[in-house]
């Protein structure tokens, strides 16, 4: 049991991008597939932040720390960050795109956006 | 002199920011002239980095944060001539598309500019950045911009499914390159390239090595457009604004590639060397891709569909060349890269003149009327032959020094592959040629349901010197790479340079410079393979007058149905439907790391 | 293809990439014993060389700034992009969007919404003021800040009134802020390379640690981060409104 | 061995990603995925990272919703 649970940050990761993937594969509306993607980028959030975790450590602020403390990493908070922002980026951007296709198409289903032909 | 490297990055971002904050007041001359002045700008900047990466790769610490005890805190540029000249070639396919803009885009005053200064901001940093992280930042910093470029016109169905399914597949595809850079900072606690190659070194190769590979692989392929990661391609290219599609056809698949080589190098190969798996995976892969993609291109009318798939069919060549891992494959590849963005940019804009002069792209209603514009019609068809490998284009020096390295790799059945993936790209380009420009042929098509509307302003009954001049200057330069003196020679050792991981390892972390590579010799393609490529060309025009004048039977099979038609299977796989592509994308990805758990193991 | 053949391709694939996925895992060290000299010599050399004490921010605008200009433009282009995409078409004019829902009451009419929502709003902004300006010292900083003040303008919205906030925050002002905080960043590091240094390196003072003005340029940058986070998602809230209010006189289905 | 609360946090976030995935209703899963946002915030700082948690929650229980809510509308605005 232990060591299952040792891994079982990584495990969540894991499960959030196979979920999120499947989520994106069976959707029928463009912002149902948007938010599936959120999920599957959720997942690398966790893996970056299980990755730098350092048992027993506290959090990189130094107010008021001994300064030997052992602290987590702060760099994969910092790519995180960045994460987080190319989420709602992206997001944006799709969702701008799903608002002017469901005007074309008149549906927001991406199955039944009109497959084009040369 | 050697300009400092944050330059050509920060100064299209820097337009970029003016650009939007000036677009209270629009003025689209202004905003162009700034943007074409800019991109000229950033390509001396990069040529200079060029030549200047040529005695040793230039380090570049931002911040000046430069190693400390061995390790890399900072982020660096290390520029090295393949990364250097990629960029240029960018700049350059930037500054044509800005000309030819000239007369695009109305409708939203300094945006498009704007965004095409990101766009450039971000490809060159992705050529000249020597930290993974910044790899993915990149990409996702040109995703963006590019979804936007490609939905441009969103009065139109066509570039919006295009658009959605870009983004959606690249978006993933970044997931998976973010996910493999977090189980190598996991094993390594590093980020910079160098950094992580010496660090995977010091542990045996297992499961974590293998998978990370895997991911960055695909993630970046994605971008290149190798089988079955390629679906997104055609609906992309194919409805894009013409001067966008010059970058996404000329630069941006050829970047996925570098980015995959880039990795592998300078991480990947101090612990896996030239791994025979990956070699063997990624040739396999590059074949297939070529002659998909060169079979879907002949079978296509919408002529900006035709050139999409053309593409995917020598992303396919570049990955074989590349794949062989040496580094004669690899200057190969990096010849064939340069030749191709002139050509098929050339190719880009002539349709977009036929698509300025007479509102379509469709070759069932342009046969013959190309005749108006004699010009253009020769420069399509010399382009048509420089695909098909007319020597002595670029396009045909990279074929061949690409089967020569493959021979020497005892890999010489490459050779019928490329020259069949040529012929048949090449074949397409022509019949249309003939077709549209002097009204040949025997074709019965039926017009296409769609029609684009027409992307510029403007009087019709001439064309404009701002859309012929690039047109011209892009074929010319796809004609100078291959008679360049030299030239061969120095990508060689640009090559050499790029595959060196210690060489590289030691610049970028003791700040020690390599010892000069001396040039190399065999940079001559051989006899045969020349004789090859002039047969190829001419293989191309037979095929192309065949199409037109044979008998219905023998023609291109139509897109009618029946299930043992691989037509069929084509227009299965090519459903549009972007929850298809992820599929496929999943399953590509667990086959291509199936392969490779059982070959490194 | 149809879902059935969809399904089967993607779970085909999907339990191999599931398993190579915990395959590549297996390899990593064990949950919380990660020990990197690159997170620990950074952590230790943030107060001496920067007088900073959020490591995160050192990291973020410093020592991996390029990351942070990378990023800062991923959300302009995003901006720029969604501006281009939700552009005004030849076809759409605008209209009314209170008509379209003749039963209900458009927010903001009532005047206890409006003062509770108004200070909430204003407490909301002062906050987020709060966080940019501390971004070096604790958790928080221009990005973090900015989307509380995003959240603050979008509360004032819903207190007073799309009309309201059109009048204080314009969209060509919110452009203009979004440009100017985002070519700002770049500018530092410009400025920097111009005095002789290398891109970004800090030139200012480092105040005393603990202090608003510690870390030098750090709180410029937080503040150009801020600017432009704040107006970017104002900005795309305000787009995706205005669509709302846009009708189609031809609509195409 | 992580402790309890990491455990418990982990798997709320593994059970509300499984959430959202199968909310169908695009409205309805705006709401799943604000819930998401808020637990994987709190995920993080449990993870000791308070930076990350105060711009997941900024992103993922303001800005996303909003947007999304926002987008919908105009689409069910469409289907009148």
């Amino acid at each position: 049991m232990s060591p299952l649970v040792a891994w079982l940050p990584f495990g969540v990761a894991v499960w959030l991008f196979v979920v999120g993937l499947y989520g994106i594969v069976t959707s029928r509306h463009l912002v149902h597939l948007i938010v599936c993607l959120s999920v599957v980028q959720s997942s690398t959030y966790v893996l970056l932040l299980a990755v730098g975790y350092r048992s027993g450590a506290l959090p990189p602020i130094l107010i008021d720390v001994p300064a030997r403390t052992p602290t987590v990493d702060p760099i994969v908070q910092a790519l995180c960050l960045t994460d987080v922002v190319v989420e709602v980026t992206v997001m944006a951007v799709l969702l701008a795109l799903a608002v002017q296709a469901h005007k074309r198409f008149g549906t927001a289903d991406p199955t039944r956006l009109r497959p084009q032909r040369g | 002199m050697v300009p400092p490297p944050p330059l050509p990055v920060a100064i299209p971002l820097l337009v970029a920011a003016a650009l939007v904050a000036g677009n209270v007041r629009p003025h689209r001359r202004l905003a162009d002239g700034t943007a074409i002045a800019c991109a000229l700008v950033v390509t001396a900047l990069c040529g200079l980095l060029l030549v200047g990466s040529l005695r040793g790769p230039i380090v570049y610490w931002f911040g000046g944060w430069s190693p400390r005890q061995g390790i890399a805190l900072g982020v660096d540029f290390a520029v090295d001539p393949l990364g250097a000249g990629l960029a240029t070639l960018t700049s350059l396919l930037v500054s044509s598309a800005m000309v030819f803009s000239w007369r695009y885009f109305e409708e939203i005053g300094q945006l498009y500019a704007a965004l095409m200064m990101a766009f450039l901001a971000a490809m060159v940093a992705f050529c000249l950045t020597g930290d993974l992280f910044d790899l993915f930042v990149f990409f996702e910093l040109m995703g963006v911009a590019g979804f936007a470029l490609a939905g441009y016109e969103v009065e139109e169905p066509g570039p919006l499914q295009g658009a959605i399914n870009f983004a959606v597949t690249s978006t993933v595809a970044g997931f998976m390159v973010l996910t493999g850079i977090g189980l190598l900072y996991g094993r390594t606690g590093a980020l910079n390239l160098a950094q992580i190659g010496r660090s995977l070194s010091l542990h045996p190769v297992d499961g974590l090595v293998v998978v990370a590979l895997l991911l960055v692989t695909c993630g970046f392929l994605v971008k290149a457009a190798a089988v079955p990661f390629h679906l997104w391609l055609a609906d992309a290219h194919a409805v894009a604004p013409t001067p966008v599609c010059i970058l996404f056809s000329g630069v941006m698949v050829e970047l996925g590639l570098y980015a995959v080589w880039r990795v592998y190098w300078t991480v990947f190969a101090p612990s896996l060397g030239q791994a025979r798996a990956v070699t063997g995976l990624l040739v396999g892969v590059g074949c297939l891709t070529a002659l998909l993609g060169a079979v879907e291109c002949f079978r296509q009318q919408h002529l900006k569909r035709l050139l999409a798939f053309s593409t995917v069919s020598h992303a396919g060549m570049f990955l074989v060349g590349t794949a062989l891992l040496t580094s004669s494959g690899l200057a190969g590849a990096a010849v064939y890269v340069a030749g191709h963005g002139g050509v098929k940019a050339s190719l880009f804009l002539c349709v977009g003149i036929l698509m300025h002069r007479f509102r379509t792209v469709d070759a069932a209603r342009l046969k013959g009327r190309g005749a108006a514009i004699p010009v253009v019609g020769g420069i399509f068809a010399l382009g048509g032959l420089a695909l098909g490998g007319l020597p002595p284009f670029g396009t045909s020096l990279g074929k061949e020094l690409i089967e020569d390295a493959a021979s020497r790799s005892h890999l010489s059945w490459v050779a019928v592959v490329l020259t069949a993936a040529s012929v048949l790209t090449g074949g397409a380009v022509l019949r249309e040629a003939g077709h549209v420009f002097l009204g040949l042929g025997r074709l019965e098509r039926r017009p296409l349901h769609e029609i684009q509307e027409p992307e510029t302003a403007g009087p019709r009954w001439r064309t404009p010197l701002v859309m012929v001049v690039p047109a011209v200057v892009l074929l010319a330069a796809g004609l100078v790479v291959g008679v360049l003196p030299g030239f061969p020679a120095g990508v060689e050792a640009a090559a050499r340079r790029f595959v060196d991981s210690g060489a590289y390892a030691a610049a970028v972390l003791q700040g020690r410079s390599p010892p000069r590579v001396v040039p190399a010799v065999a940079a001559v393609p051989e006899a045969g393979t020349v004789v090859l490529s002039g047969a190829s060309a001419a293989g191309a025009l037979l095929l192309a007058l065949l199409s037109l004048y044979a008998p219905p039977r023998l023609r291109r099979p139509g897109p009618g149905r029946g299930r043992l038609r691989p037509a069929a299977w084509f227009g299965w796989a090519q459903s549009g439907d972007v929850t298809d592509y992820v599929a496929w994308l999943v399953l590509g990805t667990a086959v291509y790391g199936l392969v490779l758990a059982l070959g490194l193991r | 293809m149809t879902p059935r053949q969809r399904l089967l391709v993607f779970l085909a694939g999907a339990a191999g990439l599931a398993a190579l996925l915990a395959w590549g895992v297996a390899g990593l060290p064990g949950f919380g014993d990660h020990r990197s000299a690159y997170g620990q010599l950074v952590t230790r050399s943030s107060v001496p060389l920067r007088n900073a004490t959020d490591v995160v921010t050192v990291v973020n605008l410093d020592v991996r700034g390029l990351d942070t200009i990378g990023e800062e433009f991923i959300l302009f282009c995003s901006v720029t992009a969604a501006a281009v995409l939700l552009r005004r078409q030849a076809r759409e004019r605008v209209g009314a969007a209170r008509d379209e829902f003749p039963g209900r009451r458009a927010p903001g009419r009532d005047d206890a919404v409006l003062v509770l929502g108004t200070a909430m709003g204003a407490l909301v902004v002062c906050f987020g003021l709060y966080v940019v300006g501390h971004g070096q010292l604790t958790p928080g900083g221009g990005f973090q800040g900015g989307g509380i003040l995003a959240a603050g303008v979008a509360l004032l919205y819903l207190a007073s009134g799309v009309r309201t906030l059109e009048r204080m925050a314009p969209e060509w002002l919110l452009e203009v802020g979004e440009a100017v905080g985002a070519g700002a960043f770049v500018l530092i590091g410009l400025a920097s390379l111009a005095a002789g240094a290398a891109f970004l390196q800090d030139l200012l003072p480092l105040g005393s640690s603990g202090t608003i003005t510690a870390g030098g340029t750090l709180g410029l940058i937080n503040a150009a981060i801020g600017l432009e986070v704040a107006a970017g998602i104002s900005l795309v809230v305000s787009l995706f409104l205005v669509q709302l209010a846009r009708i189609e006189e031809a609509d195409r289905p | 061995m992580p402790p309890a609360i990491q455990v418990a946090e982990l798997l709320v976030v593994a059970l509300a990603g499984l959430a959202v995935v199968l909310t169908r209703d695009p409205v309805r899963q705006t709401l799943v995925v604000g819930f998401f946002g808020l637990q994987l915030a709190v995920l993080f700082l449990t993870f000791q990272a308070p930076d990350v948690a105060l711009s997941a929650l900024a992103v993922g229980s303001v800005a996303l919703p909003l947007m999304l809510l926002l987008a919908l509308a105009r689409m069910r605005r469409q289907g009148r």
